[in-house]
């Protein structure tokens, strides 16, 4: 166990930081153009460096780099120092593209995969509806092969990014009368088609990061599905592992957590500062316990990775930990709060995992601890996967039932 | 020995219940929660016609005469309904002037109030102040024939449409002031609480008028404030188990209703398991406040500090088991997290409460 | 609302007062004989005089008066100050007699309800066997009738009092071919027959509370079945609830907290009396909120069975709040005791409910607790019976799969 | 960054597994924790012949010159077999002897406590005081040409086997006493851990040797007492978890096992989710000892604190999911439960840990 990075890596440090010290801000002639101009410019040469889209083929636009956890760790660490453009974020690069390379055509891998690592396109899901919530295989979106055209109907929810998307990556109903997991098709639906209606959904926080999208009568080329008919829901299942991953992100915790200290140094409880109160030091010496295990659980898990070996049943918990942790710090922030407790959320968008601004923002900070405790997948349905794929439980009566899912 | 309502009781929620249920739909709550006033005067005016105004205002005042558990029994059926508005400043303003006026400042409010003529609210908490008595920094100065108060408070409820406030001052005292006074400047504070809209309210050297028994009445005031919060939790917490158990019993996923998993089961178990008994606590808490004057200060304290932890966490737990759709705006269940909320910090949090009971009880 | 009790029934208590006084502690020639008999001469006084054996038909010994629960609850604590000889208690007088005057034939009534309010005949119960503890009609000791008698094999555990017992009340399987709720019959077992042997059972606290009964060829009257054979199930349900609201008894609770609140000013937290830590206060007053609800609650189902009105779901909460009470109490006991909660608990025998006998004591309760959660029908089991008939949420996909239960 | 075991120490976890699951039978365990001694002299024999008593020791005594997370590791593989005896106390003193003996004193003990020929414990507490160096009131004495100890200790693990005390004493050191030496009246204590049996031992006027370097090795003795409590709770409870879902898998009630409940997958989900993380807490505090002088006294209070708290509850749980017989003196759950017990309270409570951490992290 040695926490400092080898002398390799140190190495590897050096040179990125060269590298952005030459590059980042551009000057010259670099600087001219507009900011997304300097940045496509910038990345391009961040892929040829192998900086960028590492674990993507070239032929797709991408270095193709051999995986390194530790760089991957290094180059995020840098290049958020030096605020340059890395790796591009959001759902299409994470979610999207990992599909493709797995399971798409070579056609489709060359139309899609270069433009969103560029950052040219972005991608919204289009996987849960009003009606299938934990239960996402129950969905009812339906498209039919009219004419060598996919027509689809049906609705969308919890959809982020809808309104700036150029693409949604879709699950929709296509064998209507196969069973439930095997009648499920993964379709790409031009978010410009007409019938493409995007209406936003509000938070009880006040604010819409989500979306409603209604699906009328949309036509898609026959050839933009991933995969076979009917092969939808496995096409789908490795990128909504990523996702629960990506929400339980254990660096998120630490920075919340020490919010909260700061926050009860900034309170009082009882005509002293709150940070002085012996239940207030328990509870935040108790919530550090875990705070610091899910930290250091995520390097035990980053350094298995890097040795090309699964966490196990560890990588399963990083969500419901989060979640726990978050809903934690929201019930303590609440007590910290005192009278300002009365005041409504502060109106940032965006508010999962971000820390929260001045002390309404932990009354924002409360209410999107539960919003993520519900997105990607319930707290119930987390503690399933736990205890049938981590500790070999007997599947679901309801389940059963069912028969796969 | 009687540990339970009266008949009459008994008639009392049940009237208000068929009251709220006819003329206090979801649509008009959401109309509200929704809304620029946070105020429903159609409904004001029903509950004055079913005195519940006057519940506790002597008879010969035009009130009922009541005791606290009876106000109460009406907060929570109120909690229950979310229902909006000035009940909890107007019915603790009315106590104070009760127990604190003279006979003048009753004759002039008392009857007006009780039949809804007229509203009033409180104004205790001052900015990085507290809720106690002994916390209070507006001033009285003598003006002339009359006095005057300066000052500032926060988180004061309806008072945009109050016609009469009952101010918290130094020395723990308590002072009338009329809206059509001059010297008021009121703000809306953008509170969590949609249906119990807050503001700030600076008093100027607004005409002020002394309530000569306000420093006996003003700690007995934030106690009955105490039991009435918790009363409201108690109803707004088995509202949400009710809700819970509904969605719970409709919403299909995995082919049943999720009310066939054990999980979700439990969960709602638990929910009801918290808050049933707690009943019990709010009614006491009320009963010895009228009957039990040693036990009155403590039993208050806990049944606050129990209730309103209750219901914020059940109100938490309501809104994951309806999932994303409980997290949506469009969705009633947050208008009850977010009374929750209120219920939670208003007068003070659970924390600060269970200190006081702590040291009450001499520990 | 009003927790006095009313003048007639002050006028009740002076009564039953005054007859304590005349006639307790005995004296003259009440004074005679065994104390035994001196206590069986005051119950037979104090059952014609209403006091004792209220519920009980004349018929069957007792004094068969109207039900009043206030008078009850008067009786009770007056007998208690006294210490006079009151109703007998156990698991005969309260789930024997009650089962018998409901399913029993007269002649089984005649024969054993008046012994056993007279306290002169012991009972135990034979319902959990190794295999089925929450699944109670798993059940699997058989009786076959053989030559005009039962012919009894099985094994019963957690048998309480099985090694004094006169007599055990007893669930057989008797009917092998029919459904598992349909083949079972209520057997009265003589512990002197044959066949019958007492082992003691001990626990994690070192002392042995209950048994094991071993029933081999263990051979007992035909007519020794209460109800019809294949109707033991139904026979057998009252009491179990019976059963619950015992184990759920508030003052229990309120002595036990109270104790705690003794503990925290005894002990010590970071050098200063463990009861002037805000932590150490914030934990007592919150479970205060829990022992107080329990305790109201209580005095508020006991109105309301006085005015002849049921309790409803606040009625199946008694035993999950209690034990959940009693967890709460056993980890801060924990945590009061600091180093000596390295002691081994005391061997008090019968530590259910009773508050602990110094600071080893606490080691005692804490175990305890976690026995309490687990008898008479584990917190799964109780949280079912809320959901389903206090909530009335759908039966188990297990309870389905099964039929009734 | 390498936040993970070396191939020797996953190797020498496994050793210590593969030699605990041939040597240490639940039989075994079962027949030590009902008899009298609360030592298994063939065991504690084969642990000093894989090298695990020496794991800290220099090598030029015999011992294998590893680290603390090495010795944590061992402790884990220990707590989640149960395995008995005076392994804590042992180390403990041992590593005394390493930080603070004189070269004398080292060379005196340490090739003996290495082999196994020797055992060694340490006695800190005293009755009404605590666990840190300040609360020590033993009493050093000269007389003649040596010292003299005075003093009462409580909870000394394996007291009545152990060849040579480590003993705490007043200002913050620390002395040798050794058992063949006269003033030693040692007294079993009725603990609640059969498997790591404590005594009261009253040293009068016992004949003692000060260590030199013992004021500078006491708190990181302590501390590293701290981290081996939480890798042996680690272990234990994760073994817990094991014992309870195995029960799961077999328990049949309702015509299925009781795994298939979902209330029972997901009580083992969250037992799962409570202490599978905390390994690497434990680890990560093992390792700040070694290599992060500043972190290293913060984090063995969060660890003891956390791993011990959890591993309580889990061992409860455990219980529970076993129902009525995971409560019976035959059921082998109890073992963990009460050693759950041990781990909590030996070495100061969580509160007490918890507490310390908040002040060095100058909160």
């Amino acid at each position: 166990m040695d926490l400092r990075y080898s002398r390799e890596y140190e190495e590897y440090r050096r040179e990125v930081r060269e590298f952005l010290k030459g590059h980042w801000p551009p000057s010259g002639e670099a600087a001219q153009g507009s900011q997304a101009e300097q940045a496509a410019r910038f990345r391009a040469l961040a892929i040829q460096r192998g900086y960028v889209a590492r674990s993507i083929p070239a032929a797709y636009g991408g270095s193709e780099q051999p995986p390194d956890v530790l760089k991957a760790v290094i180059i995020a660490e840098e290049f958020g120092r030096a605020r340059a453009p890395a790796d591009v974020r959001g759902i299409g690069a994470s979610m999207l593209v990992p599909t493709l390379l797995e399971h798409g055509r070579e056609d489709q891998k060359l139309r899609f995969i270069p433009p969103t690592i560029r950052g040219e396109m972005q991608w919204c899901q289009g996987y849960s509806e009003p009606g299938s919530g934990s239960d996402l295989a129950s969905l009812k979106t339906r498209a039919e092969l009219i004419d060598g055209e996919w027509v689809v109907n049906g609705q969308k929810i919890w959809t982020s990014g809808a309104q700036i998307a150029h693409y949604m990556f879709c699950l929709c109903r296509t064998e209507p009368g196969a069973p439930k997991h095997a009648g499920i098709s993964y379709l790409l639906i031009d978010m410009k088609s007409p019938g493409v209606e995007v209406r936003p959904l509000r938070q009880m926080t006040g604010t819409a990061d989500f979306n409603e999208v209604f699906l009328t009568n949309v036509r898609i080329p026959a050839d933009h599905i991933v995969g076979k008919r009917g092969e939808g829901w496995t096409v789908s299942r490795s990128t909504l592992k990523h996702e629960r991953n990506m929400i339980g992100d254990a660096a998120g915790s630490r920075v919340l957590f020490e919010g909260l200290v700061r926050l009860a140094r900034e309170t009082k409880r009882n005509g002293k500062r709150a940070i002085d109160d012996s239940d207030v030091r328990q509870q935040l010496a108790a919530l550090e316990g875990y705070v610091l295990s899910h930290q250091y659980s995520g390097y035990r898990q980053l350094t298995l990775a890097a040795r090309g070996k699964d966490a196990g049943i560890a990588g399963m918990m990083n969500k419901l930990t989060s979640t726990n942790i978050g809903h934690s710090v929201a019930r303590l922030a609440l007590d910290l709060l005192g009278d300002e407790g009365l005041l409504a959320p502060t109106n940032e968008a965006r508010g999962i995992r971000l820390l929260p601004r001045g002390h309404a923002g932990w009354i924002t900070q409360n209410m999107w601890s539960l919003g993520v405790a519900i997105a990607g997948g319930s707290a119930n349905i987390q503690r399933n996967v736990i205890a049938e794929r981590g500790l070999g439980l007997p599947r679901d009566f309801a389940a059963q039932r069912e028969g796969s899912r | 020995m009687n540990f339970g309502l009266s008949e009459e009781q008994e008639l009392l929620q049940d009237t208000v219940r068929r009251f709220l249920e006819e003329h206090w739909p979801a649509k008009k709550l959401r109309a509200l929660f929704d809304g620029p006033s946070g105020h429903d005067a159609d409904l004001w005016r029903g509950m004055a016609e079913l005195g519940l105004l006057g519940l506790t205002v002597e008879e010969k005042a035009g009130g009922a005469g009541l005791e606290l558990l009876d106000l109460a029994l009406v907060a929570e059926v109120l909690g229950s309904f979310a229902a909006p508005g000035p009940f909890l400043g107007h019915s603790l303003a009315t106590l104070a002037l009760s127990w604190g006026g003279s006979e003048a400042q009753k004759d002039r409010w008392l009857p007006r109030l009780a039949s809804g003529e007229a509203l009033a609210t409180f104004a205790l908490l001052e900015a990085g102040g507290g809720w106690d008595p002994a916390e209070w920094g507006a001033r009285l100065l003598s003006a002339g024939t009359g006095l005057r108060l300066s000052g500032q408070k926060i988180h004061v409820p309806a008072a945009e449409i109050a016609d009469v406030f009952v101010v918290g001052v130094a020395g723990g005292g308590l002072a009338l002031v009329e809206r059509a006074g001059e010297g008021l400047c009121i703000e809306a504070i953008e509170g969590v609480d949609q249906t119990r809209r807050v503001c700030r309210v600076a008093f100027e050297g607004a005409t002020a008028d002394l309530l000569p028994g306000g420093n006996e009445a003003a700690p007995r005031v934030r106690d009955a404030g105490l039991v009435l919060l918790a009363a409201d939790a108690f109803g707004g917490a088995s509202r949400c188990v009710e809700l819970a158990v509904e969605y719970a019993k409709n919403r299909v996923q995995f082919g049943v209703t999720i009310g066939h998993f054990q999980a979700v089961k439990h969960q709602l178990a638990n929910m009801a398991v918290e808050i049933e008994p707690a009943r019990s606590l709010y009614w006491y808490a009320a009963h010895a406040f009228d009957h039990l004057p040693a036990e009155s200060q403590r039993h208050a304290a806990l049944a606050k500090a129990h209730l309103t932890d209750r219901f914020m966490q059940i109100a938490r737990d309501t809104v994951e088991v309806h999932g994303g759709i409980g997290f949506t705006w469009e969705c009633d269940v947050q208008i009850w997290y977010k009374r929750a909320m209120f219920d939670r910090a208003f007068l003070g949090t659970p924390a600060v409460h269970r200190e006081r009971a702590a040291r009450l009880a001499g520990w």
